[in-house]
C-alpha cells in the first residue's frame, strides 16, 4: 500500500477467516505493552480483529495513520491534541494509561545530583527528552504543582540514554528520566529523586493513548469499536497481571530481562473524563507548545 | 577540382568551383570574443574550395587561424559569416565521411582506450573481426602495429600523433583533414609518413587539406598550396603545384620545379609578413606557375 | 600479492591506532568509562549479535535499504549530472530548483515520505536516495564539465551522434568524477538509512541502535555503530576496486608519468 | 540578453515546482502537507519576528562556521592524502570507518566530550561537512595532469609545497569547489542533525520540533529557509567560483564559444 | 666542453667529461613497467655530458626514448641505474638553474594564468617590476608581446610552443633543456625562434640540450649533435660540428661543410635503422669530421 491515501475512509476489509484485517503502528516502548497483551492474549482476535503489527518511531506513528499505512497507532494525548490543533486530521480511540495514582510509582522522574528542593530548580540547566512531549509536560506540571514556575527553569533536550553522564558531569544539576534508565540512575549512590512528573496528576489525565485517523473512525465505527472493546481488556488485563506484563517487556523491547522486573510502570486504566483531556488540552496552552486554541471536543471517540 | 590557377583576390572574388567541388567555402570568417569586450579576431575572410580527390595543403604563420579555419570547415565550430558547402549540402555539424587529425593530437585520444580500441573508435558499424583487421591496417601504415594494447599516455609524442592519424585513416574518410599531422615526428618517420599520405590519398582518390609548416611538404604532397596571410587571415596566394604524381619524395625534390615552387612560396611568405598585411592582389604572380595539375588517379 | 598484504597491514595499523586512540580517551577519563564500553566487549557483542542475534538481520535490512537507495541515486544523479554538464541550458533550467531541494535534510521528508511511500523500504530508499542524489548528481556535472573539449571534438568528427558521445566519451571520460560521487553518496547512504531509522523506527542498524540504547546495552549499541563503521569501510573497500577497474586510466595515466 | 533568458527559464521551472506542491497541498487530506501559500505567509512570519535573531541567524551562523570548519579540515587532510600519496594506505581505512558512523551515533560521545553547547554543534557540523570537501582535495589532487606538475617541479626547483600551493592546489580548484558545493549544502542538514540534540532553540529545533507536534506548516517554513538559505549560500559560492575558475569555464567552454 | 670527438661506444666507455662538465650521465637506463608484468625498456643505457656554454642537441627516431632521457636528467623522473651529476653534485629532485621547454607545451602552461604570469612563474623571487620586465623582454624575443593577458588555451598551437618558451628563458637558466620546442611554429618563426636561441645561448654562455628532429636545425645550433638508436636507445653517434659561430642561417646553410654534417648524421639514422639495433660501434665514422668546435663566447 504505497499510494498515498489508500485505505483512509475506505471500509477496512475482511480477510479469508472472516476476520477484519487491521494493522497497527505500534511503538517498542514499555506504555505499549496493552497492544502486545491483546495481541499475544487474543483479545483482538476475540473481537473479531486480525491485527498485524508494525513498530515505528513516533516520528512516523502519525503520518502511518494519515497516510493509510495503518489503522490504528499509539501515542501520547497532549501528541494527540497537538496533532489536531495543527490541522492533522486524527482521533483518539483508546487510553492505556495514565497518571499513576501514587507519584511514587511514575515510571518519568526527575533525578538530581545536589538539589534538595524543586525550588532550586530556577536559573538552572535541566535535562528532558525531548521538549513538549509526555514526561516534559508532566514534569512542567508537577513543578507547577509545587509553585515553580516552568518559565524559569532552563530545559534543554539530551536523549535518555545519555542523562545520567550529563549529569554526573554536572552540565545539568536535574534530569528527567524514563524506564528503564531511572531505575537504572537510581543505583548510582549520587543521585536521588528530586520529584516524580505525576505530581500534581490524577488518574483522570490520559497518559499513552490509541489513535485512528478521521477518516477511518468515521467510516468504521464497528472496527473502531471492536478495537476499543479489546484494548479496553487488555488494559484491565494488563492492570491485574503486572508481573505478566513485565515478563513481555523485553520480548519486544530492548529493556534488559532484570531491569524490567524493577521498572515502575505507568497506571493502566483505560477510562478518562472530558475533564482528563481538558487538562492536557490548558497545560499545552499555557506552556506555549501549540499556538491557539486547543478544542478537545471530537478529539476522541466517546467511550462505549 | 581547379579549373585553373587561382588568382588570390580575397574579400572580393569568389572562388567558383567546378562541378565536382567536395568542400566549398565562401567568405569564411571567425572572431573569439574576449570578456572584456574585447575581439580577437582570427579567420579574416576566406574563400577555398576542395576538389574530390584533391590534394590542398595551407601554409600561414603561426596563430593565423589555421586550426580555426580548419574547425570552421568540418563543422565543430560554427563560422561568424560565410557559407560552407559539403557535397553541394550546407554543412550543418560533422559530415559522416570527413576525419579530422587535430593539432593537439595529446588531447584527441582517449586516455581510457588501447590504442587498438582509440583506432576502432569510429567504426562500430562494422563487424569485429573487419573493425580489427582495419585498425590493424591503419596502425600498420603509421609504423605503430606493436602497440596496440598501450594507452596513449604510454607513449611518445610522436607515437600519440601517429595514432591520431592512424584513427583518421581507419575511418576511410572522403575528405581527410590534417592540421600538422607530423610535427612531431621525427625526420625519416616523417617521409615515410608523407609516402604514405600521399598514396592513400591517390589510391582511394581522397580529398585532403593539410596543414603545414613545412614548405618542402606543403609542396611535395600538394595539388595546390594556399598561402594565408597574418591575423585576421585571408588567402594571400595559391600555387598549384604542376609536378605529376606519383611523385617520389627523392626524385620531385631533386627537381627544380619543386625549388622553384618553394622558392616562390617562402617569398609568398616573407613578402607578406613584411608589409605587414599587404592584401588585396597578391604581390606574387602566382599565376605565372600554375597550370592543371596531374593526377595519377 | 605480497604488494597487496603490507596494503592490509598498513590499514589494519591505521585501524588499530584508532582503538588505541578509543582505549586511551577512557583509559584517560576523557571518554566517560561506564558509558563507553571497552573495544573487547564491543567486538565481543558484535560477534554475539551477528551471528546469533538481531545484529545480523538488522544489518541485512540496512545494507537492503542502502543498495536501493544508492540506486536509484544513481539512476537519477548520473544522467541528470551528465545532462546539467553538458547542456547550458538545462543547467540553468534545474539551477534553482537543485539548489534549493539540496539543503533540505532528509528528516525533515519523513512526514511526506511515509504519506508516500508508506512504512516499507520504499519510504527509507526514498529517504536515502534523496540524500544521496546530490553528491552523484553535482559530482557527475563536474566531471562531464570537466572533459576536455577536444575529446568531445574528436567523437564528433568520427560520426558519433549525440546520444553515443554521451555514452562512449562523456560517460568514461566522468567516470573517475563519478566514482568520487557515488564514493561520497554511498557512505553518506549508510549515515541516512542508519538515520532514517533511529527517527522512523523501520527495522535496521539504526533501530537496532536505539534499541540498544533504549534497553542501557551500551556494548551493542556501539557494535552496532562498529558494524556500520565496518559496512563503510566494506564498502569503499568495494568502490575503489571497482573504480580501479572503471576509471584506473587516469590514475595510472597521470600517475604513471610521475 | 542570453544570460537573462537562462535566468527566467531557471525561475519559471522553479515556480512550477512551486505551484505543484500548492496544488498538492490544497488537494491533502492528511494534514500533513500544507499550502505552499500558508508556508511562504509562515515564513515571512518568522523572518519579522524575534525568530529571525533567536533561530534563524544563529543557526545559520553555526552552518557557516561548522562549514569553514568543516573545509578547512576536508581540505587539510585531503591535501595530505592527496599528495604524501604512501600515508593514504595508513590512515585511508581509519578515515573510511569513521565517515561511516552515523552522527547520531556519536552523540554520546560528543555530548560528553563539548558538553550541550554550540561548539558541540559546530563540531557536528563540520565533522559531518568535512568528507564531500576532503575526498574531492584527494582525488583532485591525484588527477592533475601530470605536465603542470612537471611544469611546477622545473619552475619551482622542485620545492614539494610550492609545486603544491602553485601548480597542483590551483589545478584541482575545480573539483574542490565541487566537493565545497556539496559540503555547503550538507552543512545546514547537519546544522539540523546537530540541533537534534541538546537545544532549545535555532532553525533546525523550530523544524524539528515542529515536526514533534504536528505543525507542518511552520516546519515547512524552517525548511523553505533552509532552502532558500542554501541556494543564497551557493550564488554568493558561485559569484567567487565564477571569479576563482574563469579559466576552468573558458578553457572547458571554448568549443561553445 | 668536450675535448675531442667522441667515439659512440654505448654500454661501455664512460664519457669522462672535463673539469667544466655542467652535466654529466653515466649509464642512465629507465624502462617502463606495464600492469601485464611486461616492461617497455626506453631509454637503454645512455652517456652523456653537457659542459658549461655548450649546445647539443639529440636526435633519434619516434619513441626512442627522448623524452624520457630528459626527464631524468633534469630530475623529473628516476632512472633505474645510471649516474647524474649537476654541476659535480649527485642530481636529486630539479636543480635550480635549469629550465625546461616541454614537448607537450600544452600540457605544460598553467590554464589558471594568463600568459604574462605563466613567464613569471619561475621568478617569484623577483621583485614584482623586475618579474614583470623579464617577462615582457621574454616574449618580446618570442614574438608575443601583444597577448600578455590572454589565457594559453585562448593561443594557438605555436603560440602556446613559444610561451613555453619564453617562460623557461624567462629565468635565465644555466641549461636549458628543449624538447622539439619549435615543432609546432611555421618556418618563418621557426628560424626566427632558432636564431634567437642561438644568440642567447651564446650571449649568455648558456648550456642547452635541444631535442629535435630537424637535422637542419640540429646541424645548424649545435656544437655537438648525438644520435640515437631506436628502443631502448643508446647513443649511435657523436658528431662535433665544427662551424664556427656566430652563425648566420643562410650561409651556414649554404656551406659545404653543413650539407656533408647533415648527410652524415642522416645517414647514421638511415644505418642505424636498417639494421634494426646494430650497436656496439657506430658504423660511421663519426670521428673523422669531429674536431674541437670553436665558441665565439
Ligand atoms: N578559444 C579562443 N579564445 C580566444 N582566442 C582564440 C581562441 N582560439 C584561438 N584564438 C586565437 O585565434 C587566433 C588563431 O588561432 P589558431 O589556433 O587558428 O591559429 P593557427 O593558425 O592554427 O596557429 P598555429 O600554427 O600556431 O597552430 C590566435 O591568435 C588565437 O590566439
Ligand atoms: N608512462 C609510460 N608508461 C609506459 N611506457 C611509456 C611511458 N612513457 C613513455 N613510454 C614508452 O617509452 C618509450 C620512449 O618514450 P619517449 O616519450 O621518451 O620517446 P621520444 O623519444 O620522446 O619520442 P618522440 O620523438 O615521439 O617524442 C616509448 O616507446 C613509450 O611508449
Ligand atoms: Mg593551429
Ligand atoms: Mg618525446
Amino acid at each position: 500500500a504505497c499510494a498515498p491515501g489508500t485505505g483512509v475512509g475506505e471500509k477496512a476489509g475482511k480477510d479469508s477467516s472472516g476476520k477484519t484485517a487491521v494493522t497497527v503502528a505500534s511503538l517498542k516502548v514499555s506504555a505499549t505493552v496493552p497492544v502486545e497483551i491483546a495481541q499475544r492474549k487474543g483479545f483482538f482476535a476475540d473481537e473479531g480483529l486480525d491485527v498485524t503489527l508494525k513498530y515505528v518511531e513516533a516520528a512516523a506513528a502519525v503520518p502511518s495513520v494519515v497516510g493509510g499505512e495503518a489503522d490504528f497507532t499509539i501515542l501520547n494525548a497532549p501528541a494527540v491534541l497537538a496533532a489536531r490543533s495543527n490541522g492533522v486530521p486524527v482521533v483518539g480511540v483508546s487510553v492505556l494509561s495514565t497518571a499513576n495514582e501514587d507519584p511514587a510509582d511514575s515510571p518519568l522522574r526527575l533525578l538530581a545530583t545536589t538539589l534538595k528542593d524543586p525550588e532550586d530548580l530556577e536559573g538552572k540547566k535541566v535535562a528532558v527528552d525531548t521538549l513538549f512531549q509526555l514526561p516534559d509536560l508532566t514534569l512542567r506540571t508537577a513543578l507547577r504543582s509545587k509553585g515553580v514556575d516552568p518559565s524559569e527553569v532552563e530545559f534543554v533536550e539530551i536523549p535518555f540514554p545519555q542523562m545520567k553522564e550529563a549529569l554526573t558531569s554536572g552540565q545539568v544539576v536535574a534530569a528527567d528520566m524514563t524506564e528503564p534508565f531511572a531505575t537504572g540512575a537510581e543505583q548510582d549512590k549520587r543521585l536521588h529523586t528530586l520529584i516524580s512528573n505525576a505530581e500534581g496528576q490524577t488518574t483522570d489525565w490520559p497518559h499513552t493513548v490509541s489513535l485512528g485517523s478521521e477518516a477511518f473512525v468515521k467510516g468504521n465505527p464497528e472496527v473502531v469499536a471492536a478495537f476499543q472493546r479489546a484494548m479496553d481488556a487488555a488494559v484491565a488485563y494488563t492492570r491485574e497481571h503486572p508481573d505478566e506484563a513485565r515478563a513481555i517487556v523485553p520480548t519486544y523491547t530492548a529493556v534488559p530481562a532484570e531491569l524490567a522486573k524493577a521498572i515502575n510502570m505507568p497506571t493502566w486504566k483505560s477510562t478518562v473524563t472530558q475533564k482528563g483531556w481538558q487538562n492536557w488540552a490548558d497545560v499545552l496552552r499555557e506552556e506555549g507548545a501549540v499556538k491557539g486554541d486547543v478544542d478537545v471536543s471530537g478529539a476522541y471517540v466517546q467511550q462505549k | 577540382m581547379p579549373e585553373s590557377v587561382k588568382d588570390a583576390n580575397p574579400g572580393t572574388g569568389a572562388v567558383t568551383a567546378g562541378p565536382a567541388a567536395l568542400l566549398e567555402a565562401q567568405g569564411i570568417a571567425r572572431s573569439f570574443p574576449h570578456r572584456n569586450g574585447s575581439v580577437t579576431p582570427a579567420v579574416g575572410d576566406i574563400n577555398l574550395s576542395i576538389a574530390k580527390g584533391e590534394f590542398v595543403a595551407i601554409v600561414g604563420p603561426s596563430g593565423c587561424g589555421k586550426t580555426t579555419l580548419l574547425r570552421c570547415l568540418c563543422g565543430l565550430l560554427k563560422p561568424d559569416s560565410g557559407k560552407l558547402r559539403y557535397n553541394g549540402e550546407p554543412v550543418d555539424g560533422v559530415p559522416d565521411d570527413v576525419a579530422v587529425v587535430f593539432q593537439e593530437y595529446n588531447r584527441s585520444l582517449f586516455p581510457w582506450l588501447s590504442v587498438r580500441r582509440n583506432v576502432e573508435f569510429g567504426l562500430t558499424e562494422l563487424p569485429k573481426p573487419e573493425r580489427r583487421a582495419r585498425a590493424e591496417e591503419a596502425l600498420q601504415r603509421v609504423h605503430l602495429a606493436d602497440v596496440p594494447e598501450h594507452y596513449p599516455w604510454q607513449l611518445s609524442g610522436g607515437m600519440q600523433q601517429r595514432v591520431a592519424i592512424a584513427r583518421a585513416i581507419a575511418t576511410s574518410p572522403n575528405l581527410l583533414l590534417m592540421d600538422e599531422p607530423f610535427a612531431s615526428v621525427d625526420a625519416q618517420t616523417r617521409m615515410r609518413l608523407e609516402a604514405m599520405t600521399a598514396s592513400i590519398s591517390t589510391e582511394l582518390g581522397l580529398a585532403t587539406l593539410l596543414i603545414t609548416h613545412d614548405i618542402d611538404e606543403a609542396v611535395f604532397l600538394a595539388d595546390r598550396v594556399i598561402v594565408l596571410s597574418p591575423r585576421p587571415s585571408h588567402v594571400v596566394a595559391e600555387v598549384v603545384v604542376d609536378i605529376p604524381r606519383p611523385r617520389d619524395a627523392l626524385e620531385v625534390k631533386a627537381m627544380p620545379r619543386f625549388q622553384e615552387y618553394r622558392r616562390l612560396i617562402h617569398d609568398v611568405i616573407v613578402n607578406t609578413e613584411s608589409s605587414t598585411s599587404a592584401t588585396a592582389d597578391s604581390p606574387v604572380p602566382a599565376r605565372a606557375l600554375g597550370t592543371q595539375p596531374e593526377r595519377s588517379a | 600479492m605480497r604488494h597487496r598484504l603490507v596494503h592490509v597491514g598498513k590499514g589494519l595499523t591505521g585501524l588499530l591506532l584508532l582503538v588505541v586512540l578509543y582505549e586511551a580517551g577512557r583509559a584517560s577519563g576523557v571518554f566517560p568509562d561506564e558509558a563507553m564500553p571497552s573495544t573487547i566487549a564491543i567486538v565481543t557483542s558484535a560477534f554475539q549479535e551477528v551471528f546469533s542475534g538481531s545484529l545480523g538481520t538488522a544489518t541485512g535490512d540496512t545494507l537492503h535499504a542502502w543498495a536501493l537507495g544508492l540506486l536509484s541515486a544513481c539512476a537519477v544523479g548520473i544522467p541528470a549530472g551528465m545532462a546539467l554538464g553538458a547542456s547550458r541550458w538545462a543547467d540553468s533550467l534545474a539551477k534553482v530548483t537543485v539548489e534549493f531541494l539540496r539543503p533540505v535534510p532528509a528528516v525533515a521528508l519523513v512526514p511526506v515520505a511515509v504519506i508516500s511511500f508508506g512504512l516499507e523500504i520504499g519510504m527509507q530508499v526514498f529517504l536515502i536516495g534523496f540524500a544521496c542524489l546530490w553528491p552523484v548528481l553535482i559530482g557527475t556535472r563536474h566531471g562531464v564539465r570537466a572533459i576536455d573539449p577536444l575529446m568531445i571534438d574528436s567523437a564528433r568528427m568520427l560520426g558519433l551522434s549525440r546520444r553515443e558521445i554521451a555514452v562512449r566519451v562523456s560517460l568514461p571520460a566522468t567516470a573517475p568524477a563519478i566514482a568520487t560521487g557515488v564514493r561520497l553518496a554511498a557512505s553518506l547512504g549508510v549515515v541516512v538509512a542508519v538515520a532514517a531509522e533511529i527517527v522512523t523506527g523501520s527495522p535496521g542498524l539504526g533501530q537496532y541502535l536505539t534499541q540498544a540504547q533504549q534497553g542501557g546495552d551500551d556494548a551493542a549499541a556501539f557494535a552496532a555503530v562498529l558494524i556500520s563503521g565496518v559496512l563503510g569501510l566494506t564498502v569503499n573497500a568495494l568502490f575503489v576496486a571497482g573504480e580501479n577497474r572503471l576509471a584506473g586510466w587516469q590514475q595510472q595515466s597521470t600517475e604513471g608519468r610521475r | 540578453m542570453r544570460d537573462l533568458a537562462r535566468s527566467a527559464a531557471s525561475f519559471t521551472a522553479f515556480l512550477l515546482l512551486l505551484a505543484g506542491w500548492q496544488l498538492a497541498g490544497r488537494n491533502d487530506t492528511t494534514g500533513l502537507l500544507p499550502p505552499f501559500s500558508d508556508v511562504a505567509a509562515e515564513v515571512v512570519a518568522i523572518l519579522t519576528d524575534e525568530r529571525l535573531t533567536s533561530d534563524v541567524l544563529p543557526s545559520v551562523l553555526r552552518a557557516l562556521l561548522g562549514f569553514a570548519l568543516g573545509s578547512f579540515i576536508g581540505v587539510t587532510v585531503g591535501i595530505v592524502l592527496g599528495w604524501w600519496r604512501s600515508l593514504d594506505p595508513w590512515l585511508r581505512p581509519p578515515l573510511e570507518f569513521l565517515r561511516a558512523v552515523p552522527p547520531p551515533a556519536l552523540v554520546p560521545i560528543a555530548v560528553v566530550a563539548f558538553g550541550a553547547s554550540d561548539t558541540l554543534r559546530v563540531v557536528v557540523i563540520a565533522l559531518g561537512a568535512c568528507w564531500p570537501v576532503l575526498l574531492n582535495t584527494t582525488d583532485g589532487l591525484r588527477r592533475v595532469e601530470a605536465g603542470y606538475i612537471d611544469s611546477a617541479r622545473v619552475y619551482t626547483s622542485g620545492r614539494a609545497t610550492a609545486v603544491l600551493r602553485r601548480a597542483a592546489l590551483p589545478a584541482a580548484l575545480p573539483q574542490i569547489t565541487s566537493g565545497l558545493r556539496i559540503g555547503l549544502a550538507l552543512s545546514l542538514i547537519l546544522m539540523v542533525i546537530s540541533e537534534m540534540i541538546a537545544s532549545s532553540s535555532g532553525l533546525g529545533y523550530l523544524i524539528l520540533q515542529s515536526q514533534r507536534l504536528y505543525a507542518l506548516t511552520p516546519m515547512y517554513a524552517g525548511v523553505l529557509i533552509l532552502a532558500f538559505t542554501g541556494w543564497l549560500l551557493t550564488l554568493l559560492f558561485s559569484a567567487a567560483e565564477r571569479r576563482a575558475l574563469v579559466w576552468f569555464e573558458g578553457m572547458k567552454g571554448r568549443n561553445h564559444a
